[in-house]
């Protein structure tokens, strides 16, 4: 693949929000595991609405549809993952205005969309939120120069599971301290699908 | 646990639409939004109040609406933060040009959505400040971490800002009357059961019948430390000795909050009251005011919560001042 | 259902303390009696009202003890009728000359219990007169058995009385217009899940999680049918069609009470009141007050009740009329 | 045996107790499914301080006894079977005032203890009350002109299991109506174990 179109865009929500919907109460029991339960649930319900905003509206440019996909986000999801997950969606949108997604471009906009959450959020890498996973895409993607659906899934893959030892210091599962060891965070496996989704469109282009 | 709703989807919705038809005299929901606003919203020359966050903690956040409290409750999801388009229109609605100030509890999401509202407002020229309630003392004050939580203790942030407000003082003066409060108060609570978010399903965590969680939210996550039930008396001296470790309250004089988190009778409130005031006496604190009931909630989640306000003359005066809120009758 | 409690021998004791500690300008515990009585009774040439019953229905019937309400509740262990003894002091304590109504529900322990009492303070030269609610509507109203329970509607009773006789009226009119309260009240409760008595120590009944129990009670006892749990809508439909079956209804003007049992959240109440608002509204009844909450509780039983008061100029004026009791202020 | 003495009633008392204490559970699981599980409380509250009561005075006569009974019974037990009780013993009392609780006066003194609770509770035979074990009692007695410990015992024991076929009219029962059937009357089966205590202190005596 050459550089992400607004077709592949739409497929990448289209194949998130279906995982998403069918891991709704993998998410919800991760988040109930270190967190309040609702993962699952606020996700579910963002996807559901990205995907219906997405099939009213016609965009030419991807850096329009990713500017709805992350208003739609922030406005649907709610809690710590719509605001986190918008503010992702809008860095990227913003760094892709009037330019084609080239792996460049597109590498450089994740990299901005991992600086917006983690602005947003407070939190570094090994806190146990989406930053791990998100931060090691980014820096694997920024490695390359091309579009590599292994190493993107593989790599956030690895970062989801290594929240699993990681003892919370931000968000909800940060209460916990020590109990927080032994679960993955519920936000990292969000976005591991995500990616995963991503990496298929990439897969199926080729 | 069993539900009396009709749709989990809709809970929220309907739940609103059932408050406002119950009290339409005073509550009024905007059109089209989440969020309730007092039926005579903005107050002329009055510091408009927004507090909210998830549902689930009924009667927080619109029972807390009314004179000499809130002027708008955003209604999030259940245990999910509203977003910054809702907090957005609350403070739109009950500006009335002498600014907001927005009551936010510390919780990520919460902090992160009101404040982006707050950005919003104020990009639209409207004069907007916040305070953050961190009043949890099971959680560590960490600036390394999230922090601290806001919970039951929020209430009474509510009560004297809200009466700060009613009597015409600046948003400066009303934000620092409620950094006064979240200076001076603590809280901490028990958990002898979880509760079950509608749309999940299944009940948050699950209990021994021999077992309770100690320091636990308001958002049915486990607390810091799992232990054996004990005695009422027990459980009220743990919550007390933790609250009194925390902030120095000797020689003051407090106002005392037994908070229900949701299915525990308000007879176990009062018996936990008792073992409180006493601990209380011994301590040679003076007590100015007590709640026992259910004020901030976790759905039907068991157990409860020890607050103590630290508390002077302009605190006691605020406390007593007149309140229309449904759920803070003064 | 696990208990915050010492030893369920002292719950009722424990409970009391704790209560007038929190509130001890309101409150006052007759020394060595489960005896609560409003501060200042006996108030001068005002007609006593007494009501009470068995505990475990808190705020009931402390929480409507005030200026405005009741002069004195008197708490029977849990779901146990008082005594007459205790009934008794109550009564002299409330008596300021002008005569004392006793509010009783109608449960044959309350009344026999009640009534004793009655008969010893008129042998002590005080007057006394009662009424009896009974506005249950799932009991058949036969005068061959024990007849209708009285439930939440009971708390319409304490304040309407209350009000009547806070205005100065005499004992025949208090207890008249008690009377055309408990004409015109009528309720109904479903339960989904049962309660646990702490001395008994177990559930009063199990409930499979597709369960519910229509037509209960409000101690823990099994309704008149156990049906597989339906919406929220489907319920308010079936309590509050029940309720308008039985008294004619037709052009009248209502109050309506949506009461929590126990452990419902609000977040439920809410969604109930919903639907019955929109029922009233298709039967063209107006609908002057509303109030959702915990009025008469059984412990920590999960369900809720509708009561329907028909209202006219008069009670609505009474229902208005200020109170001061914890938990029914206006 | 002759006549009923102090003692006698007093043991009357502690053996009624003592099954009381034993089987206060079952008391109050029979008024779990048809009342509100206090029956076996209410009732182990109430005798445990009539025997208090009874340890600490001294009574020359039966009838004052009675009454001390009577009154700890009506203020400590509450609820229905309180003041039935109550009223049971005070009309006991009443009877043999300054009489010898001879077989005649005592099955005298147990007629009218039925008839005062009949008048309080308004209830009347056949409406799965106390008043079945009580009212078959008094009139099996009123036949006899002996104390007889396996015909009082007998009577009651079947008046209490007839309970259990009935519907309930009286009583919280009635609630229920057709489900209160298959269920004995709580009441009922503490009224049978004060019968039966009763028959034991009168073989006792022989
Ligand atoms: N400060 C933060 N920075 C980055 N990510 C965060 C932060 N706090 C929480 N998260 C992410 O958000 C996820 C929780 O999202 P969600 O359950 O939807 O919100 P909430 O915690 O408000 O209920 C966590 O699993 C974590 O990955
Ligand atoms: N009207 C009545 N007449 C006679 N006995 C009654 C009447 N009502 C109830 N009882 C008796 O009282 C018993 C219940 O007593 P208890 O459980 O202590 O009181 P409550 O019903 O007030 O909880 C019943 O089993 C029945 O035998
Ligand atoms: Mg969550
Ligand atoms: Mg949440
Ligand atoms: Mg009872
Ligand atoms: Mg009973």
């Amino acid at each position: 693949m050459d550089h992400l179109q607004v077709n592949h865009v739409y497929q990448w929500m289209q194949i998130t929000n279906d995982k998403i919907q069918k891991n709704k109460e993998t998410l919800t029991s991760l988040d109930q595991a270190i967190g309040d339960g609702d993962h699952g649930i606020n996700m579910a319900r963002g996807f559901q609405e990205v995907m219906n905003k997405l099939d009213t509206e016609n965009y030419e440019h991807v850096a329009d549809m990713l500017k709805d996909i992350a208003m739609t986000l922030m406005s649907k999801v709610g809690g710590a993952a719509g605001p986190l997950y918008g503010t992702a969606f809008l860095k990227m949108s913003t760094r892709l205005k009037e330019q084609d997604a080239t792996y460049g471009n597109f590498s450089q906009a994740i990299i901005e969309a991992v600086n917006g959450v983690k602005q947003r959020g407070k939190a570094e890498i090994g806190e146990k939120t989406m930053v791990d996973v998100w931060s090691a895409v980014a820096d694997q993607m920024s490695k390359e120069n091309h579009f590599s659906a292994d190493l993107i899934v593989n790599t956030a893959k690895e970062a989801m599971e290594s929240t699993k030892e990681m003892m919370a210091t931000k968000g909800r599962a940060a209460y916990l301290k020590e109990r927080s060891v032994g679960h993955m965070d519920p936000g990292s496996v969000s976005s591991f699908y995500l990616f995963e989704a991503l990496a298929e469109v990439i897969a199926e282009e080729g | 646990m069993k539900k009396i709703i009709n749709d989990p989807e809709h809970a929220v919705q309907d739940m609103i639409k059932g408050l406002v038809a119950a009290y339409p005299k005073q509550l009024k929901q905007i059109t089209g939004t989440n969020v309730i606003i007092r039926k005579e919203a903005p107050v002329a020359t009055k510091v408009g109040l927004v507090s909210g966050g998830g549902s689930g903690h009924e009667p927080a956040h619109a029972g807390y609406i009314g004179k000499g409290m809130l002027d708008a409750a955003v209604v999030g999801e259940v245990f999910t933060s509203p977003t910054p388009d809702q907090v957005l229109e609350a403070i739109k609605a009950v500006d009335s040009g002498a600014g907001v100030l927005l009551i936010i509890k510390n919780y990520t999401g919460d902090v992160m959505n009101f404040e982006m509202a707050a950005e919003m407002a104020e990009a639209e020229g409207i004069q907007v400040d916040k305070v953050i309630v961190n009043d949890d003392v099971a959680v560590e004050n960490s600036t390394a971490t999230t922090g601290r939580r806001g919970i039951a203790g929020t209430v009474l942030v509510h009560k004297i800002a809200g009466a700060m407000a009613e009597q015409g003082a600046s948003l400066k003066e009303v934000k620092d009357i409620a950094e006064k409060v979240i200076a001076g108060v603590r809280s901490m609570g028990v958990a002898t059961a979880a509760c079950t978010v509608p749309a999940a399903g299944k009940q948050s965590f699950e209990l021994a019948e021999d077992e309770m969680e100690i320091g636990i939210g308001i958002h049915g996550e486990p607390g810091i430390e799992r232990k054996k039930l004990s005695s009422a008396a027990e459980i009220a001296q743990q919550l007390t000795d933790k609250i009194l470790a925390d902030l120095d309250f000797k020689d003051s004089e407090v106002a005392v909050m037994i908070n229900g988190l949701g299915s525990t009778p308000e007879m176990e409130l009062y018996i936990v009251n008792q073992t409180v005031q006493g601990i209380l006496a011994e301590h040679e604190i003076k007590v100015s005011h007590t709640f026992v009931g259910e004020y901030m909630t976790a759905l039907e989640m068991a157990g409860c919560s020890v607050t103590l306000l630290k508390v002077d003359k302009e605190l006691k005066a605020l406390l007593d001042a007149p309140s229309t809120a449904l759920a803070f009758k003064m």
